[in-house]
């Protein structure tokens, strides 16, 4: 849980890869409803710069995604969540941890309190 | 100040391919400012390459740095302690600093990871663009404080040519005209005659044309 | 005389004079050349040889010249800064001139991003300008820049080009003026379709009194289709058509076109025949030589004077 | 109405420093709040059992869509639990007596049942409780008689699909004890499977082998010997009920299916009926069950507790089921007798409905209690009084929605299709009945084509509702609008009279709409038709022109109107107040909070229909206006609780982390196994204690937690349990008692992210458990000490702006006892003010700006600078310095705590129509002028046209509704028609947005003969030539089709109100205007009087048109949450704010432009610089730093890596 996805950055969502994520999902408030004015705007862009990163050293693509929310939309975050997993299910497990040998699916996720 | 991009990731791998044990080092300086080789691009560049390698199914072992600057000798020496320790240094500071590490540690094998651009302003958060070649032979003064060397694709003296099309050069939609600039800004200043009169030919010697530039102040030494 | 060019004497006459430009072939296959010539000839005062248009390479502008002159043609070298340092542009100036090429055409050249090296290094030590001058001190006071003696001074009758509807308009006429001072004798103008503005530019001209200094030679080029004016007003940098002339070339069926661009470059020629100030013209046929007779026989050119 | 004015002068002898706030609804909690947060003492009394109100009710609100519930809960948390704030809920006010400063309530705690302190919301009763319908309960015996059992004569036997399939499934034992049995053998004949083996004279003995655990033998033993015993029930221990609900609860785990099964011989209902309710109507025989339908009293019990659902109500009794209608979702969806009010309620605790808890009438049951884990239980509560010291009363009951039956001819009640607003608005919410699915109420199928009907119980004075209920527009709007978001086939439709979306941004939110597809007719709808065989509706209508219309719908939403209900009037004649009519409490335009009786207040709905920025808004004011007399008693009341001094800590210190696994109740306990987390966090590093209390968060369990701080010398705590959002402070404020530091704690969510979501998966909800609580162990042993800046406040107020909103602010906060600078541009007080001439009820201004203007001479707290204008400001929330240039040339530094820009707007003068030069066309302000001047000529009756919207809601002149003009038009008209009865008077308008109780003189208007004529920009424009010859004028009259020519001897522009000039003032003081200039409040809904930067508010038209006395409330409400402010010593700041740490800033500017506040800055070190009293704590310039070098309290790189590295295990 963070203040706001503004805080989080390109470092700390690669640390979690380095970790043995197999995918990362960064759920921030809606765009334009953000509680700090632009933070979930840029936390979209860094999203974005990982993306990038993961497609280019084959570790992703789709392995990172920022979903946007109102607080109390609790079904939502499940649908959210689960569709993520099953979108980590289909892509499979990260390279690294087929390297390391581990094999589960599992998502960190950074969620904002809202 | 100096800028520089990233050089992308699969060309930093290729140079790296010999090497499992390195020192990544940042510089606090110029790069610092334009993002490309600050402690947070230390620390990103090092996870995706840690992580590029062990996809790759090889680990490597990083060492993160980042020196107040790579092109000054105190700073530099900072890392004699442990740099003969690691196979390779790769430097995400400008070309100098690159340079002077490799002229340092004789030994040890310096890669680039960076592109270092140009002298360059901050045009806004993430954008900049070049304003000065250092050619040593300043003539802003005539030219209304904007550089014909740096601003006009063919540093003419005599600009505009004709491809300058309301303003924009031939050369890309982006880029403005240096000669319409320097006219704008010579009318504004009311310094036309500058315009009219012909330029001698410039005397390149005093860029890199003359080779490797030195410079020495017996005063400051 | 200060080349003892035909193209200086038959202005120097007072003659309407025509000139026109063959490229040179991307090989090097003369014959190519040749055939072109054959087209020019007799129909122009001077035919410029361009110098890697468009930073395209082709058959050097020299050797270009050096053929047509075989057949006969009196050439115009043009020659850009973009690819030579001054060092290399004196030698050429001077082997041209041995040669017995007498009109040379000092350019900035186009930026090598349009050519087919857009990764090459351009040179651009010294610009158009400073070119005219170079060659004009090395005519005139029989030295190289660095002051040296000449063994022999190079004889040019020098020009220069200019686009009379690039920005910014207002030194347009100012920076003619400095090409005249820096010794230009004439002038060859970028291929005019909007001759009102270029009725403008010549007033600007007139006032600066430039006619009299510098030789005026109008550059005009015939449309082969409503696509082709179209074409270049969208892709060729400062290139000014007129919707009305778009539009006259498009009133026409696609058979007739090529004749309609014909029929309006020949009426261009005649205007500017009449235009005060305008010593000639020079004609850009591209890739369409064979038409060339054609047109300056249209605007009753021809035959061309012959000036002892 | 001048009652209030006595207590204005402040004259009376020591306050009580108290208020006792009626109504827990937004406006109620928001004076209380604003009233605790200024050190007076709240009592709120709630009647519902839960606070929250209609807000809790809405799905989003208008017009910026923003979640309801998502933006009342922290300011359900803060009331619930503000030390200040006592809650009075489920109860009523009896009695007051006293006067102003010093009342007396008697207020009456309805019986709970359920013990407020002790209970921790876990809700378990509710779950247990079998019972889902108003039972028919027995007659109580009369004295003396002993009550018999009703013996069944009507019988009934319900049969499955198939023959029961008999389950031994989690079966219990029975076994005959020998003592007991008295060899009647009827187990022998009840059982069904051969296994009781019995003879005459001889006892009965089970044989285990065949028995299947059905119970019926358990059923049968008569009850004079209950020889049968029950062994191997889990739960039994409890109660039987308890028994029988976890046998229940694991065979439904088994069986339940979306479909009705055959009967699985379980027993459980028979066994409930026998022994949990004690009726003994249901009995297992051969085909199935035998029911006793004369004797059943129609519980549900069976049906509830059937793991299969085979049987259902109906079958099992032949009275007709009442089935219980949860109240919070209108009765869409039912309920149990043991209820809490809605997920989110505050306090989250049940009420017992002493209607249809089976054990408060029957005796029988009684389940819950011995379910409950706390003993939060107690049937034998009954209702309690307390009496309080109260200065004043604020009354914000609220409002009911009105009861569409009344309109017989839209079919509500009789047609299932047919909605009330509200009802549709739980419809949408993602916590209501249908979890947020537009489904028809009739057949669940989605509608397509939903019909709104408009002032439905508004504006009609056949119901005696002829005031406009105000928000109809825009939440019918909104309702559109949601709908399709959920559901894009959805085709909305809004039948209205005159679109009033007159507040700020409601226009574009209803352009907004349009663009989303969201139709709008002008037509009154005359009748709905049912088609009894599909539920489709037809609705008949006749359209603008003038066609009979006939359309049908999937289903139809009322838009009701609100009213006052009769138990607010029953109240509001206890407390002596005088109410209108309809209903709504009868105020002053100048005092629009006053209500009749000196001392107490109104706020809300509850004062005459408004939206909730208007409602939060008087709430605040309310707040003010109830403690300006009390302010010399400020904080003699309330409770500040002193805390130890705070542990240091060592650096090397050895880590001490003490580590609390919560059950809540079973809410996690049932899911995730507590004590393997708890073993298992004893292992992780630094871990020195653990263990899982059932309720973490009980008063005692937060006792026990302080004294083990100490005990085990923890330095680090962890709590594995809810949500941090409700329950972190409780945790940190008991490390603080223990004198540890608040930030050495960290909390994992171990119910609504884990328990609660993985029902089904008790081993994996446990592996994440552990995680969750591996990571919380992390990131807590990363924490650091973090210290909350305290800095002084400087009680005085800095007011821009001499106007009405000023000018009030300034009595208003020197009464509150604070320090007044009143900064005026012009050389005279009174603003816009000065060019009007009479409020509402007819009162000259001028009167009351005297007044005004004597009070604010008259006190010495208040400075006034005339003439002088802000030029420089600085400084941050407590400690500000603004600069002012006064009119000698010299400016002067005004040191302040808070500032409150109250700038005003002034008339919008187009030049249009020859307005400025033609001397008979004129404004409304000029028409107003010329009537009070009397410079009209009298001997003939002028014809006057007032044109409205000359230059509102035109993107050429002012995009925007001015709100006030259609009030101000009709006020005019109405003196002007008093003057000259015979004069014409004609009022050319676009909508008629005579809001609230306006439509009273709307209507007046009307019966005086003013006649109305509607036009349309586009569709029917109207044509004006004035000239000095006079005016020509002429429009279509829709109302009867034709062209009309007018040739009015004046004619009258309401032009509307345009923002000043404040665009220096906005960027000195970095708050953010609309395009029109107006300054953007905080918060749309819930801050209407706060600005986006700390310490800064507004009020009056400076935020927006408005008229005088809503702007009199503003300035009230906007010194109210000054008070908040200034009647503190000091501010504490939060720690999580972001340092930069100057040795690595490479002073490059990039926080600098990322901070969406504009905190940091590039100091004289040459080092970037962050104000930590500034600073809003988001963290993006942590994030952007190229150099690292900013940190930032608990969620620095270095909390953030903690938490992913231990993400997986070690």
């Amino acid at each position: 849980m963070l203040p706001c996805t503004g805080r989080i950055d390109e470092s700390l969502l690669l640390k979690a890869f380095e970790n043995g994520a197999d995918g990362v999902m960064v759920i921030g408030c809606l765009e334009g409803d953000c509680h700090y004015i632009s933070g979930n705007i840029r936390a979209r862009a860094r999203v974005e710069r990982v993306y990038a990163i993961l497609e280019r050293i084959k570790i992703g693509p789709n392995r990172i995604r920022m979903y946007n929310l109102s607080a109390g939309e609790g079904s939502k975050f499940a649908a959210f969540a689960n569709e993520f997993v099953n979108q980590i299910r289909e892509v499979g497990p990260s390279p690294i941890n087929l390297v390391r040998g581990a094999t589960k699916t599992e998502a960190v996720t950074a969620k904002e309190t809202t | 100040m100096i800028t520089g991009t990233p050089k992308p990731i699969e060309e930093i791998m290729e140079m790296l391919e010999p090497y499992d044990n390195i020192v990544l080092a940042g510089c606090h300086g110029c790069v610092t400012v334009c993002r490309v080789g600050g402690e947070k691009e230390v620390q990103v560049l090092a996870s995706t390459l840690r992580l590029a390698r062990e996809a790759a199914g090889r680990t490597i072992n990083i060492r993160e740095v980042s020196l107040e600057r790579q092109c000054d000798p105190e700073y530099v020496e900072q890392m004699r302690p442990y740099v003969t320790d690691y196979q390779a240094v790769l430097s995400i500071a400008c070309g100098a600093g690159i340079q002077f590490l490799a002229e340092k540690f004789t030994t040890t094998p310096l890669l680039p990871g960076i592109n270092t651009g140009f002298l360059g302003v901050t045009e806004r958060q993430g954008e900049w663009s070049e304003r000065c070649q250092g050619c040593g032979d300043c003539v802003l003064h005539l030219t209304g404080g904007i550089c014909p060397v740096t601003r006009c694709a063919k540093s003419l003296f005599h600009g505009p040519c004709g491809g300058s099309v309301q303003g924009i050069c031939e050369v890309d939609k982006e880029t403005k005209c240096g000669w319409q600039l320097i006219i704008d800004r010579l009318v504004a200043l009311n310094q036309m005659e500058n315009y009219g009169k012909l330029k001698p030919y410039k005397g390149w010697n005093s860029s890199r044309d003359g080779g490797p530039r030195r410079i020495i102040r017996e005063d400051m030494i | 005389m200060k080349s003892g060019s035909n193209l200086e004497k038959v202005l120097a006459a007072g003659h309407f004079s025509v000139t026109a430009e063959c490229g040179p072939p991307r090989g090097a296959d003369p014959d190519i050349v040749r055939k072109k010539a054959a087209f020019v000839k007799g129909n122009v005062d001077a035919c410029n040889v361009t110098d890697n248009q468009t930073s395209v390479v082709r058959m050097s502008s020299l050797a270009g010249c050096l053929l047509i002159k075989e057949e006969g043609i009196e050439p115009l070298i043009q020659m850009v800064v973009r690819d030579r340092n001054r060092i290399a542009l004196q030698s050429d100036l001077l082997g041209a001139s041995a040669m017995g090429v007498r009109n040379l055409l000092c350019l900035s050249g186009d930026h090598q991003k349009f050519g087919d090296d857009p990764q090459a290094k351009n040179v651009f030590d010294i610009d158009s300008m400073q070119l005219i001058h170079l060659a004009k001190t090395m005519r005139d006071d029989g030295v190289f820049p660095s002051g040296d003696k000449l063994q022999g001074a190079p004889m040019f009758y020098i020009g220069c080009a200019v686009n009379p509807f690039a920005d910014p308009f207002e030194i347009r006429v100012p920076r003619l003026k400095l090409k005249m001072e820096a010794g230009a004798d004439f002038v060859q103008t970028q291929c005019i379709y909007n001759m009102e503005k270029f009725k403008k530019y010549m007033e600007l001209a007139k006032r600066e009194g430039l006619p009299e200094k510098i030789k005026i030679l109008a550059g005009v080029t015939p449309l082969k289709s409503a696509g082709m004016a179209k074409f270049m007003r969208k892709m060729v940098a400062g290139m000014d058509i007129p919707d009305a002339v778009v539009n006259r070339i498009a009133a026409e069926p696609k058979e007739k076109q090529a004749d309609k661009g014909i029929e309006m470059c020949i009426e261009q020629i005649q205007e500017l025949k009449e235009m005060e100030g305008i010593a000639g013209v020079h004609v850009m046929a591209i890739e369409w030589e064979e038409k060339l007779a054609e047109i300056v026989g249209g605007a009753g050119l021809l035959p061309r004077p012959v000036v002892e | 109405m001048t009652g209030n004015l006595s207590t204005f002068s402040g004259s009376m002898q020591s306050p009580t420093g108290a208020v006792m706030v009626i109504g827990g609804g937004i406006s109620g909690m928001q004076s209380a709040l604003d009233l605790a947060n200024a050190g007076i003492k709240v009592y709120l009394v709630e009647s519902s059992p839960a606070i929250g109100g209609k807000m809790a009710q809405l799905d989003k609100t208008f017009p910026t869509n923003d979640c309801s519930m998502c933006i009342v809960s922290p300011k359900l948390v803060e009331v619930g639990r503000h030390k200040n704030i006592e809650l009075f809920t489920h109860s009523e006010v009896k009695e007051l007596t006293g006067n102003a400063g010093s009342f007396t309530a008697t207020i009456v705690r309805h019986a709970r049942y359920v013990d407020v302190g002790a209970c921790t919301g876990c809700g378990l009763c509710e779950f247990v409780c079998p019972v889902t319908q108003l039972s028919y309960f027995p007659e109580v015996p009369a004295e003396g008689e002993k009550k018999s059992r009703a013996k069944a004569k009507v019988k009934r036997v319900i049969k499955g699909p198939g023959l029961p399939q008999p389950t031994s499934a989690h079966k219990w034992t029975f076994t005959v004890d020998d003592e007991a049995c008295a060899m009647c053998g009827m187990c022998h004949r009840a059982c069904l499977h051969g296994a009781i083996s019995w003879e005459k004279k001889q006892k009965a003995v089970i044989d285990q082998a065949k028995c299947t655990g059905c119970g019926a033998c358990l059923v049968a033993c008569p009850e004079k010997f209950l020889a049968i015993k029950v062994a191997d029930a889990p739960d039994l221990e409890k109660s039987i009920g308890a028994a029988v609900y976890a046998r229940s609860v694991s065979l439904k785990k088994e069986f339940a299916g979306p479909e009705a099964q055959d009967c699985i011989r379980c027993g459980l209902c028979a066994i409930a009926c026998e022994k949990v309710m004690n009726i003994g109507a249901l009995k297992m025989v051969e085909e199935g069950i035998e029911a006793g339908v004369d004797i059943c009293q129609v519980c549900g019990a069976c049906v509830s507790l059937c793991p299969v659902n085979y049987l259902s109500i109906d079958q099992v009794t032949s009275r007709t089921p009442r089935p219980l209608l949860n109240r919070f979702n209108e009765g869409l969806n039912g309920r149990k007798p043991v209820n809490i009010h809605y997920p989110q309620a505050v306090p989250r605790v049940p009420v017992i409905d002493e209607k249809s808890c089976v054990q408060l009438n029957s005796g029988a049951c009684g389940t819950c209690a011995t379910i409950c884990g706390v003993g939060a239980i107690h049937y034998d509560h009954r209702e309690v009084e307390t009496t309080v010291d109260i200065g004043s009363v604020i009354f914000s009951p609220g409002i009911e929605v009105f009861d569409a039956r009344v309109r017989g001819e839209f079919g509500y009640g009789l047609y299932k299709n047919v909605l009330t607003s509200i009802e549709f608005e739980r419809l949408l919410s993602a916590s209501g009945p249908t979890s947020g699915t537009v489904a028809r109420p009739g057949d669940g199928k989605h509608p397509q084509k939903i019909a709104w009907i408009q002032c439905v119980g508004s504006r009609d004075h056949s119901c005696d509702r002829d005031y406009c209920s105000s928000v109809c527009c825009m939440y019918a709007t909104k309702e559109a609008f949601i709908a399709r978001e959920h559901d894009s086939a959805i085709e909305p439709t809004i039948f209205y009279i005159d679109m009033r979306s007159f507040g700020k941004n409601f226009d574009q939110y209803v352009n907004r709409a349009k663009e989303h597809k969201v139709r709008y007719v002008r037509a009154m709808v005359s009748r709905v038709f049912e088609d009894p065989l599909t539920g489709d509706l037809e609705l008949r209508y006749v359209d603008e022109s003038g066609k009979r219309q006939r359309e049908v719908f999937d289903m139809v939403v009322l838009s009701v109107g609100i009213q006052v209900s009769q138990s607010t009037k029953k109240l509001a004649r206890k407390l002596d107040i005088a109410l209108d009519r309809y209903g709504f409490a009868v105020t002053d335009c100048y005092q629009p909070l006053a209500t009749s009786r000196p001392g107490i207040f109104v706020s809300g709905a509850a004062g005459g229909p408004k939206d909730i920025p208007e409602t939060v808004c008087e709430a605040s004011a309310a707040a003010e206006a109830a403690s300006a007399s009390l302010a010399e008693a400020r904080g003699s009341l309330i409770t500040i609780d002193a805390l130890p001094p705070e542990r240091t800590p060592g650096p090397d210190d050895e880590l001490r982390i003490g580590v609390f696994i919560c059950h809540c109740g079973t809410n996690i306990a049932s899911v995730v196994d507590v004590d393997a987390v708890t073993a298992y966090a004893r292992t992780l590093p630094g871990v020195v204690y653990a263990e899982h209390p059932l309720y973490t968060c009980s008063q005692d369990s937060q006792e026990r937690m302080r004294e083990i701080i100490g005990e085990h010398r923890l330095n680090r705590v962890v709590t594995s349990a809810c949500s941090p959002t409700t329950h972190e402070p409780l945790f940190q404020s008991t490390l603080q008692q223990a004198g540890l530091n608040k930030y050495f704690f960290d909390m994992a969510n171990i119910r609504d992210q884990c328990s609660w979501v993985h029902p089904n998966d008790p081993d994996l909800a446990t592996e994440k458990a552990k995680r969750l609580t591996r990571m919380a162990v992390a990131n807590a042993t990363a924490g650091v000490p973090l210290d909350e800046l305290e800095f002084a406040v400087d009680a005085r107020l800095l007011i821009v702006g001499g106007g009405v909103a000023g000018m009030t602010a300034a009595v208003e906060a020197a009464r509150q006892g604070f320090g007044v600078y009143l900064v005026e541009r012009e050389a005279q007080l009174g603003g816009q003010l000065l060019n009007l001439q009479r409020s509402v009820d007819g009162r000259k201004f001028s009167d009351f700006l005297q007044t005004l203007t004597e009070k604010i001479a008259a006190d010495e707290r208040i400075r006034v600078f005339t003439s002088s204008e802000v030029v420089e400001q600085s400084g941050f929330v407590g400690s500000f310095q603004t600069d002012i240039v006064m009119p000698s040339g010299a400016t002067r530094t005004l040191k302040h705590g808070a500032i409150l820009v109250a700038t005003g707007a002034e008339e919008y003068r187009p030049e249009i129509h020859g307005l400025g030069t033609l001397g008979h066309v004129m404004t409304q302000t000029d028409f107003g002028a010329v009537l009070e001047n009397g410079s009209l000529d009298t001997r003939h009756h002028p014809s006057v046209v007032m044109l409205q919207c000359a230059g509102s809601r035109d993107e050429e002149h002012l995009a925007y509704c001015s709100r006030v003009c259609c009030n101000h038009a009709v006020k005019n008209g109405l003196r002007f028609k008093e003057m000259f009865p015979k004069a014409r008077v004609d009022v050319l308008y676009r909508d008629m947005r005579c809001y609230g109780l306006g439509e009273l003189d709307y209507r007046a208007a009307r019966q005086a003969g003013i006649n109305f004529i509607r036009f349309d920009p586009e569709t029917n424009p109207v044509t004006i030539n004035a000239g000095e010859a006079g005016i020509d004028i002429t429009v279509t009259d829709p109302s009867i089709r034709l062209p009309v020519r007018l040739q009015p001897d004046l004619l009258v522009l309401s032009t509307g109100m345009k923002s000043r000039d404040t665009e220096e003032l906005a960027s000195m003081l970095r708050v953010p205007r609309n395009k029109a200039g107006f300054f953007i409040e905080a918060h749309a809904k819930l801050r209407p009087v706060d600005l986006p930067s700390e310490g800064l508010f507004m009020a009056g038209t400076a935020h927006g048109p408005k008229s005088s006395t809503e702007t009199i409330a503003q300035a009230q409400a906007a010194v109210a949450r000054v008070a908040t402010l200034l009647s503190k010593k000091s501010l504490k700041m939060s720690g999580i704010v972001s340092r930069v740490d100057p040795t690595n800033c490479a002073v490059c500017l990039t926080c600098v432009r990322a901070c969406p506040y504009g905190v940091p800055f590039i100091n004289d070190q040459h080092s970037a610089e962050i104000n930590p009293a500034l600073c809003q704590g988001c963290g993006i310039c942590v994030a952007e730093c190229p150099a690292k070098t900013i940190t930032m309290g608990r969620y620095d790189d270095r909390n953030i890596r903690a938490k992913i590295e231990s993400y997986s295990a070690s």
